[in-house]
């Protein structure tokens, strides 16, 4: 089927501000938007830049914003997002865009790593594993899915309003830490969380779970990281 | 500078999803609110400070285009104070969390439920106030 | 922290109290939601008794003199729930409302601190200078001028 | 203006390799990490299945019998020494993930649950073992956010989107490599005393494929570049369970849990094949049935794909005639198998539970690739010199642990077993070794220059029109079943889109972010290695693990018992060295 795409382009190079381009494609209707992207680029005009590498929504690479709303391209099928044979696609919004599709992750990637992403446990480690009831592991389950490709932080009005807010995909990430129970600085980031940028100004708004490509339950995983706050038991 | 502000409002309205524009209602809503509040205070305050400046305020909210205003806030408040229980209800019960598409949608029910009726009455007051005289 | 291990294989852990700032924070979050839920029943009432049942082009000063009672007059029992009724839909809703303009502050001017501390010492100011005139005149009663008196 | 930066040691790549070296060799000497990709975009996120260890959670299991299994697998051609150590660090590697925070799946009393997965068995019965440590099916996701999780603890320093465009090899020293910065074009020299290359596969070269965009073996044909060879070329492992058409994988885990195929009249033909493995045989011989059952007619609807079925109702069907007394439903299979439901009802709109899924071998690992060490040093020659201060790592070494096939989760202990080693070894060695002088200006010209000269080419071929052609010629060709003749016209069809290559035009010819040429780049690397692999597949007249000629179907262990190692000095030239044999002598491969 022939789609049209309508993208916004921007060279650094050449543009002072972002403007439309259109072309138009002949995919299947089963293709993925990538698909399409890749169309464009590699038989109408080579200079339209984009991330992406796994194809099927594993590595986060190609988050975009088709026909309004924050997606995987690798994970839209031209057939359900082609409206009359139309298919917008935008960059991220709230990061720096520095071409085209690509965005400036830095912002992002500093607020993962501000809640301190990563295992802290003190004890001299046993010989053999560290045993976690399989009830244990469950609680933390859905926030390990998370692929880190912002969908969610950059679909957030907060954010978008306030580019110093840790957002939700460092809240995904540091519930997955505070939730395992092998974890001893569960603490730690929840004080982290509780400052002005944490996660109070998150205003339950559920575009990130809207969002997420990974299905995973963002508002709820910010919600359990503010009922622990609010009532000081991690449970 | 002032970024942020224009994408958040400019963006609140054209991403397409649900929970954009309801933030961006809430905090309108909210500001708008507090505005008035403002006057409000002030305006009732003066009965017991300048009881001229009271009939003043009172004579005031009388006129035409405060009864359009009288409109707008009540659709404001009622917006506010529902989907604002919404919120509330939601972030103190996390068991709901799953179910917040029927919560939305049950939060713009209750708000149409209570705005029109309200709204209906007082446009009624004031255009038979208006035409009575 | 302290760690118990259920039997059903849950662990649960408690954290101790925040302090400083992250206290104030989640403070402020909670007093907005509580106050929100409170304003439901105070805000939703006076508005609907006042637009509603009596409707804004019946109020006069000659009503607010006889709800809130005139100054130097006896008070009634209904006067001092009315006048309660009022300050403490005052308070929450000037602190809920303050609090929500230093949220929307800080989205906007947050980075800006200058702008930003400003920006909320005027509007706390103004704020504070109208609701503590609100509650002096709730205490003081209407004042029944004579203009009003001779109607 | 180019940028110089200097470090003990580079790790190139930040896959589960290069991540696990890094981690390991900035415990001791200052180190940087350079990826063409953000670290968390690396393929290992997209490994699914597990990582295998013989850790006997849940039933017997000994490391010997994972050697064995792991050799069996690999036709014998596996050095036997180097897979012993990878079978028996297994162990340790897997638990020290665990420390890291991995969250492995759990068994009832809380310890690291383990699957089933194809070809590992219990050496007495022969039946398959519980040997798969996993974390649902995305296994490779917890590993590679794990070790970026603890990178970031450790401060490891990154250079991302990076991409690595030459190797500072000369007369056998590496002293580091030139990367452009792909956000500015830029380019960096990275002057170092120890280099280790972890850049993962090179399966872009085919066309239905389950690898990234991004794997296109940009490191080993810069090697190639530089008068380094590249060993066991002929050697691709194509997966049985890519999904039809795409090429995206179903893991062998689905198997592991009970899956199995279907042909298109309804047989469960593997159990012809293979009648003790069935369904878990060795990856190499479930392709080569499943096109067998094809070329005879039994495809389904008489084309080119049979089904993997995990409806539970059939899974429980076979499970009862195998007197397997385990029995799943829904909702155990949606908990453990999440992601590659979801891919088929993403991407073929075909429910698992309830469709049996259309599926076909797809283009997966490179069993081959840059010849090392057992303590990952790159190897100069078949005689086992040295390049000194290189060393390589994970999918793009040759250890050779995986032999002519490799085993489902043999990758991943492969990644963290290995790149801990080269990470421990490149420490040491750097600590001890001083900078050697380079000259950063002819580096950086010669990295610019490569780049330039497509920047400026001023053909008429279109990239993208050379490297379609070569997809489907090498999934024709140099697929699962190969023939003298086909892998000569083969040849001589990829050295003429080499040369249409040297035509070519691109449409970007600015600097920030130019990923056109840098996709045209990359296309020159995998016209090298696609030569280096023909031409290594025609050198090899035997049929051995991954490697099936038609011409000559047996495995010939008096002329072929050996790995092929090839230079591309101008021409292509190939030697080989003999496989090291410990303990498990070659027999016929029987499952
Ligand atoms: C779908 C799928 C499922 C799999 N499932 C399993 C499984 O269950 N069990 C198992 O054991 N194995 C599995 N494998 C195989 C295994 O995942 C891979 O072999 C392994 O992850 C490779 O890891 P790596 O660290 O070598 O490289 P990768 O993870 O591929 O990383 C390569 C790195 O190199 C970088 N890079 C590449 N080129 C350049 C350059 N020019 N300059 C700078 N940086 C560069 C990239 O940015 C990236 O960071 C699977 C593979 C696939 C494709
Ligand atoms: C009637 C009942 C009310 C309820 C249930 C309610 C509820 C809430 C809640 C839960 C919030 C927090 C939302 C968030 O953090 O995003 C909020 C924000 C706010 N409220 Fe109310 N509120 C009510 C009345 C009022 C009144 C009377 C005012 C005016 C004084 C007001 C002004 C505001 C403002 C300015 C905000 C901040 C908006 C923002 O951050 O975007 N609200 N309200
Ligand atoms: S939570 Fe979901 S949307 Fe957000 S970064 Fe992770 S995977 Fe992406
Ligand atoms: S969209 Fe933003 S406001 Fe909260 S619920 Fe999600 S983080
Ligand atoms: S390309 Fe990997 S997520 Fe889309």
């Amino acid at each position: 089927m022939k789609v049209t795409l309508k993208i916004k382009r921007f060279n650094p190079e050449v543009d002072k501000k972002p403007h439309w381009e259109s072309y138009t494609v002949d995919v299947e209707p089963t293709d993925r938007v990538l698909d399409a992207l890749h169309e464009v680029k590699w038989s109408i005009d080579g200079t339209l830049a984009l991330r992406r590498s796994c194809a099927h929504g594993i590595c986060g690479s190609d988050a975009m914003r088709i026909n309004g709303r924050n997606m995987l391209a690798c994970k839209a099928l031209v057939k359900d997002v082609a409206k009359d044979g139309v298919i917008t696609v935008e960059p991220i919004l709230g990061l720096p865009v520095v071409k085209d599709l690509i965005v400036d992750m830095a912002p992002f990637f500093a607020h993962y790593r501000a809640i301190m992403p990563y295992l802290v446990n003190n004890d001299p480690p046993p010989e053999r594993e560290r045993l976690q009831s399989p009830e244990d592991r469950a609680r933390y389950d859905d926030t390990t899915k998370c692929i880190l490709c912002a969908c969610c932080t950059t679909s957030c009005p907060s954010f978008w309003a306030r580019g110093e807010y840790v957002g939700p995909a460092a809240i995904v990430q540091a519930h997955r830490f505070i939730f395992d129970s092998r974890d001893q600085a569960a603490e730690e980031r929840l004080r982290i969380l509780s400052e002005p940028d944490g996660v109070w100004r998150c205003r339950t708004v559920f575009n990130c779970t809207e969002a997420c490509p990974r299905g995973i339950q963002v508002t709820k995983a910010i919600g359990e990281v503010k009922e622990a706050l609010r009532t000081g038991v991690i449970r | 500078m002032l970024r942020p502000l224009v994408i958040s409002f400019r963006e609140g309205i054209a991403y397409r999803a649900k929970g954009n524009l309801l933030w961006l209602l809430h905090r309108i809503s909210g500001l708008g609110i507090v505005v008035f509040l403002g006057f409000h205070i002030f305006g009732m305050s003066m009965a017991a400070f300048n009881p001229a400046l009271h009939e003043r305020a009172l004579e005031l909210y009388k006129t035409p285009p405060f009864a359009v205003g009288e409109l707008i806030l009540a659709f404001l408040l009622i917006f506010h104070a529902v989907n604002g229980t919404r919120i509330a209800i939601l972030e103190l019960r996390p068991q709901l969390w799953e179910k917040h598409e029927v919560a939305t949608r049950l939060s713009l029910i209750i708000t149409a439920a209570l705005a029109l009726p309200t709204l209906g009455i007082m446009a009624y007051k004031s255009i038979s106030h208006f035409l009575g005289h | 922290m302290t760690t118990t291990t259920l039997t059903q294989g849950r662990t649960v852990r408690t954290i101790q109290p925040l302090q400083g700032k992250a206290r104030f924070e989640r403070a402020m979050w909670l007093f907005m939601r509580y106050s929100g839920l409170a304003l439901v029943f105070l805000a939703l009432s006076h508005f609907w008794v006042q637009h509603l049942l009596i409707g804004t082009h019946a109020i006069t000063t000659a009503q607010t003199v006889v709800f809130w009672g005139a100054q130097g007059q006896p008070i009634t029992l209904g006067n001092v729930l009315f006048r309660l009724y009022y300050a403490v839909m005052l308070v929450l809703a000037v602190g809920h409302g303050i609090n929500g303009v230093r949220q929307v502050a800080y989205d906007y001017f947050g980075h800006r601190p200058a702008i930003y501390k400003g920006l909320m010492a005027v509007v706390t100011t103004i704020a504070a200078l109208i609701s503590l005139g609100g509650l002096v005149a709730l205490a003081l009663g209407a004042q029944a001028s004579s203009e009003v008196a001779m109607r | 203006m180019p940028q110089y930066h200097q470090f003990d040691a580079i790790v190139v790549g930040a896959g589960g390799a290069g991540l696990m070296a890094a981690l390991h060799a900035s415990r001791s000497v200052k180190t940087a990490v350079i990826s063409k990709l953000y670290p968390t975009r690396s393929h290992t996120g997209t490994a699914q299945g597990g990582i295998s260890a013989a850790l006997g959670n849940l039933e017997e299991d000994h490391w010997e019998w994972h050697a064995y299994d792991t050799i069996k697998g690999g036709d014998f051609l596996c050095d036997q020494d180097a897979v012993e150590i990878m079978c028996r660090e297994a162990i340790d590697a897997v638990i020290e993930l665990e420390h890291m925070g991995l969250p492995f799946d759990r068994t009832p009393d809380g310890r690291i649950a383990q699957r089933r997965f194809g070809g590992h068995t219990n050496n007495i019965t022969k039946k398959p073992v519980m040997r798969a440590c996993h974390a649902a099916d995305r296994t490779g996701h917890m590993i590679l956010q794990t070790l970026y999780q603890q990178c970031i603890k450790q401060n490891v320093t990154f250079f991302d989107e990076f991409q690595v465009v030459d190797v500072l090899v000369e007369n056998g020293v590496c002293n580091g490599v030139v990367a452009v910065e792909l956000a500015t074009g830029e380019i960096h020299v990275f002057h170092s005393k120890a280099t280790l290359i972890a850049t993962g596969g090179f399966g872009k070269m085919w066309k239905v494929t389950s690898n990234a965009h991004s794997l296109t073996g940009d490191l080993p044909a810069a090697l190639l570049r530089r008068g380094l060879p590249l060993e066991d070329m002929e050697f691709f492992q194509f997966h049985p369970t890519g999904i039809y058409k795409l090429g995206i994988l179903l893991s062998e885990a689905a198997r592991g849990e009970g899956a199995v195929f279907i042909n298109g009249k309804g047989e469960r033909f593997m159990a012809r094949y293979m009648p003790t493995l069935k369904d878990l045989a060795p990856r190499d011989i479930c392709s080569r049935c499943i096109y067998q059952e094809i070329r005879e007619g039994r495809g389904v609807d008489g084309k080119d794909y049979v089904y993997l079925d995990f409806r539970p109702e059939v899974i429980n069907r076979y499970f009862e005639e195998d007197g397997n007394p385990k029995r799943v439903d829904a909702h155990y299979l949606e908990q453990k198998l999440p992601d590659i439901i979801e891919f088929a009802r993403v991407y073929l709109g075909v429910d698992p539970i309830t469709q049996p899924v259309p599926i076909q071998p797809t283009a997966h690992y490179a069993m081959g690739g840059i010849p090392t060490t057992n303590d990952a040093e790159v190897l100069a020659d078949e005689t086992g010199r040295i390049v000194e201060g290189l060393y390589a790592a994970g999918e793009v070494a040759c250890v050779s642990v995986h032999g002519a096939n490799r085993l489902g989760t043999n990758s991943l202990v492969d990644l963290v077993v290995f790149g801990k080693r080269g990470g421990v070894r490149m420490a040491e060695y750097a600590k001890q070794a001083s900078f050697r002088p380079i000259n950063y200006d002819t580096a950086a010209k010669e990295g610019a220059a490569q780049l330039d000269r497509i920047r400026n080419n001023n053909g008429t071929e279109r990239p993208s029109a050379i490297r379609k052609e070569l997809q489907a010629l090498m999934d024709d060709k140099v697929g699962v079943y190969r023939t003298g003749a086909g892998l000569e016209e083969a040849l001589d069809h990829i050295r003429d889109l080499q040369a249409r290559f040297r035509r070519i035009r691109i449409d970007d010819k600015g600097y920030k972010w130019n990923t056109d040429l840098m996709e045209a780049w990359e296309l020159g690397n995998l016209l090298d290695l696609a030569e280096v692999t023909a031409y290594s597949a025609l050198w090899r007249q035997e049929s051995r693990g991954g490697h099936y000629r038609e011409d000559y179907p047996y495995r010939d262990d008096t002329n072929f018992l050996k790995h092929s190692m090839v230079w591309k000095d101008g021409k292509l030239e190939i030697r080989s060295k003999p496989v090291r044999i410990t303990r498990y002598p070659p027999e016929e491969r029987k499952y």
